[in-house]
C-alpha cells in the first residue's frame, strides 16, 4: 500500500468527521464532487450532511466558519486555491484571529490552503501566503512538507482550539507518497531533522525540503554533509530546534519558495542572528523565490523559485567550495 | 443573558401592547440615558477613544432586543444601545467598556461598542462593516447541523454598510442556506458624512432583499409602535424557518458619526421632515396620548434610568485599569504554541 | 484594435441584419475551432496548465464584442473567446499566450485566459472573481473625468462570480457613479461543479439588478439573434447615457470547468432542455432555414477557420519560449526603486 | 508659520491635484467633509469634480483606481483606516501590483493609508500594515516619518509609476510640526542619517523614529552616540545606508511599531545578517510590537508598542550599558 500527500489529507479529514462531530467541511465543490484537487474524495457521501457546498464567497464562508466554531463546531474549510483567501483575508486577521485575545472564547477553524507553485499555474494560482498570516497575532500557521505531516498536523489542527492556516503544497500532492500513516507524531511547534549533518544547516519548509534533501544527497556523495531542519510550521517557529542544528554546523542557509521580503526566511534569520550570533560561523543566507508574481511558463516558473540546483549553488558558496 | 440585575422591567412579565410597548421605552429611556453620560464622560475627557451613540435609533433598536430571546443570536453595531439592553447586555459590560476595566467583558482590550459574549449570542463586533453577518450565519448553521431549531440571528448593517462585499456575500449566503437571520437595516440617511445618493442607486434598500430572495419590509424607524410590529414578525417568521427577512427601516442618525462630530453636513430639511423625528419623543407622547403613563411617571423613570447610569459609572471607576505586567499577552489560547520570546514591557 | 488580421468579416461593413448575424457567426465558428484546437493541444500534453473553453456561449460572448467599438473597454472571462475576437482581439494573441510565447502579450508570464491588451481596452483578467468589474468602472470613470463621452464598457460575470463581494461592490458603485457599464452575466447552470442552487436564492439572477437601481435585461444565450438584440440594446443603452445595464444570459456550460474536468455531475435533464442547446448548431440551422448560407459555404467556413486555427498554432510553435536569463524579473516599471539584490537563476 | 504632518498630506494633495489634471481623490468621506481626519480639508471646493466621495466599498475603490491608473490618470485613493485596507487587499496585492509585470502596463495608483497606534483606538484603528503589502512584489511601500517627507514623499508616490502603499502615521498627524516645507527632498528609496552617532545604529521608521531620536537624545547626555536612521520607505528598503551605519556603529537595532514575525525588523534583520555579518561587533536585535491585537486601553497600548523607555533599555542592554 502506499498513500500520497493529496490522500493523507483526504484520510485525515475522514477521521476527524468520523471521530468528532463537531467537525464539518465547507467550501467550494467540497460536497459531491469531492474539491478541485479531490481531496475530500468521497467524504460527502460518507458523512452525509457534513460536507458541504459553498458560493464563491470566501468572507462569507470564513465568517461563516468562525460562528461555528464559537457555536462549538469544528470546521475545515478548503479554499480552492490559497491565492484565493485574499479575499477572505479580513476575516481570518481580524475576525478569526482577534477572537481568543478579545473574548477568551477560542476560535478553532482549520482553513486548508492548497498553496505553492505547479508548472503552468501563473500568478493566481501559485501562491504561497504563510507570511501574510503569519504576521498575524492568533493565528497558527502549518507547512506540512511530508505526507506523515500532512495527515497528523492536519489532524492536529483540527483539534487545537487556535485558528490554523494550513498550507498543504499543490506540488506534493501528487508527487508525495509514503507507505503507510504513523500512529504517532511529533507535535506541532516542533521542527524535525529531516536529514542529520556537521557542515551546513539548511532550514527550508514545505515542498524545499524536498529540494534540500536533495542538495544534501548530493553535496553528500562530495564528502559535505548537510544538516536539513524542517520547520513543519512557521508559527509557531521551532527557533530552539533551528539553532541547535546551527550550533552543531556553524553555517545557515534558509530556503522558502515564497518572496523575500518578510517571508519566513528573514524571520529565522532574524531569530538566529539575533538570538544565535555566536554560533555562527560565516554569514547566514537565504534563497527565496524572485520578486515578482510566480511565472506561467515552466522555463521561468523552474527559474522562479529555488531549486535543488540553486541551493546548492548557494550552499557551495556558503560553504566555500 | 436575558435577564440581568439591571433590567428595568422589574421582573413583570410583558402580556399586553401597552406592557410591551413601556417595557420598550423604558429600555430606550435607558439607552439614551446612558449613551448621554458616555457624551458627558467624552466631552469631560474622561473617555479614551470614540463614542459612538444609538441617538434617533433606539425604536428599532429595542425592537431587536426585546423580539430576540435567551438562545438566539445578536450582532448589534455601533447605534444598539437600546438593542443590547433590552436583548440582555449588563449596563456594566458598556460602561467598564468604554472606560477599559479589567473586569469588563474585553478587559480593556478593546473598547467601546467592540464589546460582547459571544458565548451567550452577544457578538462582539469588529470594525469593518458586514463582517458580523457572516459569523451569525455561522452560529446558525451550527445550530441546523446539530439539529438545533427555533433559533434566531439577528445582525445590523447602515445604510453605508450595504455597500460592502461582506454584506452581500453573507446575505446571499444565509438565503442559500435558507437560515434563520433577521438583517437589520438601519437607514440613517448617512454614512459619516456620505449621504445616501453617494452609497446606492435603487429606489429603496429593501429593493435588494428581491435580488437575494429573502423576504423583506420597511418600518418607519422613529414609530416605537411600527418598530416592534414589524421587526417582531420578521423574528417570528425566520424563527418558523422562512430562511432570512429583511427588515429596512426609514430614520435619521441624531448626533454626530461619533461624538467628535459635529454634523454640520446633515441636511436641515431631513431634520425637519418625518424621518428627523425623535423616536424617544414620539414614544413618549405617545405613552401619554394613551394614558399608558403620565408625565410624572416619565419623570420617575427618567430618574431612575439616570440613576442606574450614574451607579454604573460610579461602581466602574473605581474598579482597576489594566496593568501591562498582570496583562498575559497572548493571542492564542492554546499555551504549549506560543513562543514566549517577546520580553516584558520595558 | 477592432480591425485586425485575423479578422473573418474581411472588411465588409456589416448592414443588414443578415450580414450582422452572419458576421457573428463567422466568430463563432473561430472561437469554436480555436477552443477544440486548445482542447486538441491539451490532451497532446502541449499545454502548459489548464484548458478553458467557451463552448455553448459563443452566441452571447460573440454579442458583446460586436456591439462594442473601439475605444470601449472589454472584461471577458474564461468562456470568451468569441467575444475576444470579435472585440479584435489577434488569434495569435490567444495561441500565444496558451503556449507561452514571448511574442505574446503576456510573453510567458501569465498563461491561457489571463491575457488582454490594456491600453487597447481588453483588459487581462485576473483570477478572482468579479474583481475585473471595477477596474472597468475605473476607465470609465477615468473617461467621464476627462469629458470624454460615448464609451461603453463591458465585463463579464458568470452565474457564480455573482456571489462574490466584489460584484456587488463593482455594480453597486458602477450604479451610483452611473457608469456605462454593461455588465454580461452568463447562467450557465454551474459554477465548477456547483449548481445555481447552491449559489443564490432569487428567482432569476436578473432578480439583483433592481437592488442596484440598474436596468436589465434577460436573454436566451443560445440564440444569436437574441443575444445580438439584447446585449446591442443593453451596449446602445449605456452609450446613451441610462447608466450601467445588466444583461443576465440562460445558457449551459457545453464543455468541463475545465478540460480536466468530465463535468459528469451535469444534470442530463437540463442538456436536453432548451437551455442545453448549442448555440452554434442553433445558429447554423438559422442561417440555412433563412438561406443565409447554404451547407456547403458552412462547411468552406469551417474549413477557413480551421486554416486560421492551425496557422496560427503553427506559426506560434516556432516562436521562442521564455529564457529565465533573458527576463528581467522586475515587477516595478521604475528602475531606479528596483533593488538588485537577487541573484540570477543558479 | 507651521505645518503639521497632517496638513502636509493635504498640502500635497493639493499641489498634485493643481499641477497635475490626472490627479483625483477618492475615498470614503473625502469630499465636502474633507476626510475623517481632514486630509482632505477643503480640496473638493478647490478642486470642483475631483475629490469624490465613495461607497464604502474598499475593494470597488481600489479596483477602480487601478482601471483609472490604466487609462492614464494618478488617482490618490484614502482609505479611512489602512484596517479598513484588508477587505481591499486583493485588488492591490493581486491587481494593482500584478499589472506591470503581466502587462508592460503601469499602474501608477497611490493609496494612502491612516496607520499605526493612538492610544484609545483598538485592534482595528491602529494597525500598521506596511509588512503585509511589501512582502509582495511590484509595490512601493512608504513610510515618512517626518513632515517633510510625508509632504514630498506624496508628491512623489503620485509622480512615480508604479502603485504606492502610502503609510502615514496618525499619531503624527498632529504631534508633528515643521517650520515650512523644504523645495527639496531625498528621493524614495534612500534612507536618511536622522541622527549621526558612532556607537549603537537604530534603524527605524515612521512614529518610531522620533522615539529613536528621544532615545538618542537620551542616552547622549551620558555619552553615548547613537545613529538613527530613517528608513523612509520600507520597499525599496535601503540597504546600503543601513550597511554603512552599522559598518560604522558595529552594532544594530532595529524598531517597528508592527508585530514582530515577518515585519520590517526582521528583513532589516535578515540582510544586515546576511550581507554586513563581519560588520557587527554584536548580535543585531530588535524590538517591535507585542505579538497580539492592539490593545485599546491606554495603559496596555503604551506597553504593547515599543516607546522610548523599552528602546532606550533595548539599546543599553545591546551597549553592555
Ligand atoms: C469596511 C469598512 N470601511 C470603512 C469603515 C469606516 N467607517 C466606520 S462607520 C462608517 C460609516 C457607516 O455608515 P452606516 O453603515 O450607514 O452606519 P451608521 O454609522 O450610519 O450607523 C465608516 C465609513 C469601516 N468601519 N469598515
Ligand atoms: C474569488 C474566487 N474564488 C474561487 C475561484 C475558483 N474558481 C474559478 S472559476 C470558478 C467557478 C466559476 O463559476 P461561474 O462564475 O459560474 O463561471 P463559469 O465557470 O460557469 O463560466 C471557481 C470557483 C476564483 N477564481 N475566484
Ligand atoms: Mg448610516
Ligand atoms: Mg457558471
Amino acid at each position: 500500500m502506499s498513500i500520497t500527500y493529496l490522500e493523507a489529507i483526504r484520510e485525515a479529514q475522514a477521521r476527524a468527521l468520523a471521530e468528532d462531530p463537531r467537525v464539518f467541511i465547507y467550501g467550494q465543490d467540497v460536497g459531491a464532487f469531492g474539491g478541485a484537487f479531490k481531496a475530500t474524495k468521497n467524504l460527502a457521501e460518507e458523512f452525509p450532511g457534513r460536507v458541504i457546498d459553498s458560493p464563491i464567497s470566501e468572507d462569507a464562508i470564513i465568517g461563516l466558519a468562525i460562528g461555528a466554531a464559537i457555536d462549538g463546531m469544528r470546521p475545515i474549510i478548503e479554499m480552492q486555491f490559497a491565492d484565493f483567501s485574499s479575499v477572505g483575508f479580513n476575516q481570518v486577521i481580524n475576525q478569526a484571529a482577534t477572537l481568543y485575545w478579545r473574548t477568551q472564547v477560542p476560535c478553532p477553524v482549520t482553513i486548508r490552503l492548497p498553496a505553492g507553485g505547479t508548472s503552468g499555474s501563473g500568478p493566481f494560482h501559485s501562491q504561497n501566503m504563510e507570511a501574510i498570516y503569519a504576521h498575524y497575532p492568533g493565528l497558527v500557521v502549518m507547512t506540512p512538507a511530508t505526507v506523515e505531516d500532512a495527515y497528523h498536523m492536519l489532524l492536529e489542527a483540527v483539534a487545537i482550539d487556535d485558528p490554523v492556516i494550513f498550507c498543504e503544497h499543490k506540488y506534493l500532492y501528487y508527487h508525495l507518497k509514503a507507505d503507510k500513516l504513523p500512529a504517532d507524531a511529533m507535535p506541532t511547534g516542533k521542527a524535525r531533522i529531516a536529514r542529520e549533518g556537521r557542515d551546513l544547516t539548511i532550514v527550508a519548509y514545505s515542498a524545499m525540503v524536498h529540494e534540500a534533501l536533495a542538495v544534501a544527497e548530493e553535496l553528500a556523495s562530495e564528502g559535505t554533509e548537510i544538516e536539513v531542519v524542517d520547520l513543519r510550521s512557521v508559527k509557531p517557529l521551532d527557533t530552539d530546534t533551528v539553532m541547535a542544528s546551527v550550533a552543531r554546523t556553524g553555517r545557515l542557509l534558509c530556503v522558502g519558495e515564497a518572496w523575500p521580503w518578510g517571508g519566513v526566511t528573514a524571520e529565522v534569520m532574524a531569530r538566529v542572528a539575533g538570538e544565535g550570533f555566536g554560533l555562527l560561523d560565516a554569514p547566514p543566507q537565504r534563497l527565496n523565490a524572485k520578486d515578482t508574481p510566480v511565472p506561467y511558463h515552466p522555463n521561468l516558473w523552474a527559474a522562479h523559485r529555488p531549486t535543488a540546483r540553486s541551493i546548492a549553488t548557494a550552499a557551495r558558496n556558503l560553504l566555500g567550495l | 443573558m436575558v435577564q440581568t440585575v439591571a433590567s428595568p422591567k422589574a421582573g413583570a412579565v410583558v402580556s399586553t401592547f401597552r406592557d410591551e410597548y413601556t417595557n420598550a421605552f423604558r429600555w430606550m429611556l435607558l439607552a439614551r440615558t446612558l449613551d448621554d453620560k458616555f457624551a458627558g464622560l467624552y466631552r469631560a475627557g474622561k473617555i479614551h477613544g470614540g463614542v459612538f451613540l444609538g441617538r434617533g435609533q433606539e425604536a428599532l433598536s429595542v425592537s431587536v432586543g426585546l423580539a430576540l430571546r435567551k438562545g438566539d443570536v445578536f450582532a448589534p453595531l455601533i447605534r444598539d444601545q437600546a438593542g443590547r439592553l433590552a436583548f440582555g447586555e449588563p449596563i456594566l459590560d458598556a460602561v467598564r467598556t468604554y472606560l477599559g476595566s479589567t473586569l469588563g467583558p474585553m478587559r480593556g482590550r478593546d473598547g467601546n461598542i467592540h464589546r460582547g459574549r459571544p458565548r451567550e449570542g452577544l457578538l462582539p463586533m469588529i470594525s469593518h462593516l458586514g463582517a458580523m453577518i457572516a459569523v451569525v450565519n455561522g452560529i446558525l448553521f451550527a445550530r441546523r447541523l446539530r439539529n438545533i431549531s427555533g433559533v434566531v440571528g439577528a445582525a445590523s448593517i447602515g445604510d453605508g454598510g450595504t455597500s460592502t462585499g461582506s454584506f452581500h456575500e453573507a446575505i446571499n449566503l444565509a438565503a442559500v442556506e435558507k437560515l434563520p437571520l433577521v438583517l437589520i437595516v438601519a437607514n440613517n440617511q448617512y454614512a459619516y458624512s456620505t449621504p445616501t445618493s453617494r452609497q446606492f442607486a435603487c429606489g429603496d434598500l429593501v429593493d435588494k432583499a428581491i435580488g437575494y430572495g429573502v423576504d423583506s419590509q420597511t418600518v418607519d424607524g422613529t414609530d416605537l409602535s411600527a418598530c416592534l410590529e414589524v421587526v417582531g414578525e420578521a423574528v417570528k417568521r425566520a424563527r418558523e424557518g422562512h430562511g432570512p427577512q429583511m427588515v429596512v427601516a426609514r430614520l435619521l442618525r441624531l448626533c454626530g458619526h461619533g461624538e467628535h462630530d459635529v454634523a454640520d453636513y446633515v441636511d436641515p430639511k431631513l431634520k425637519q421632515s418625518p424621518v428627523g423625528r425623535d423616536c424617544l419623543k414620539v414614544a413618549e407622547e405617545h405613552l401619554l396620548q394613551q394614558g399608558w403613563a403620565d408625565a410624572r411617571t416619565i419623570e420617575l423613570w427618567r430618574s431612575e434610568m439616570v440613576q442606574k447610569a450614574e451607579d454604573a459609572v460610579a461602581t466602574v471607576q473605581r474598579e482597576p485599569a489594566p496593568d501591562p505586567y498582570e496583562e498575559d499577552w497572548r493571542a492564542l489560547s492554546s499555551q504549549r504554541l506560543l513562543e514566549a520570546r517577546e520580553e516584558r514591557p520595558g
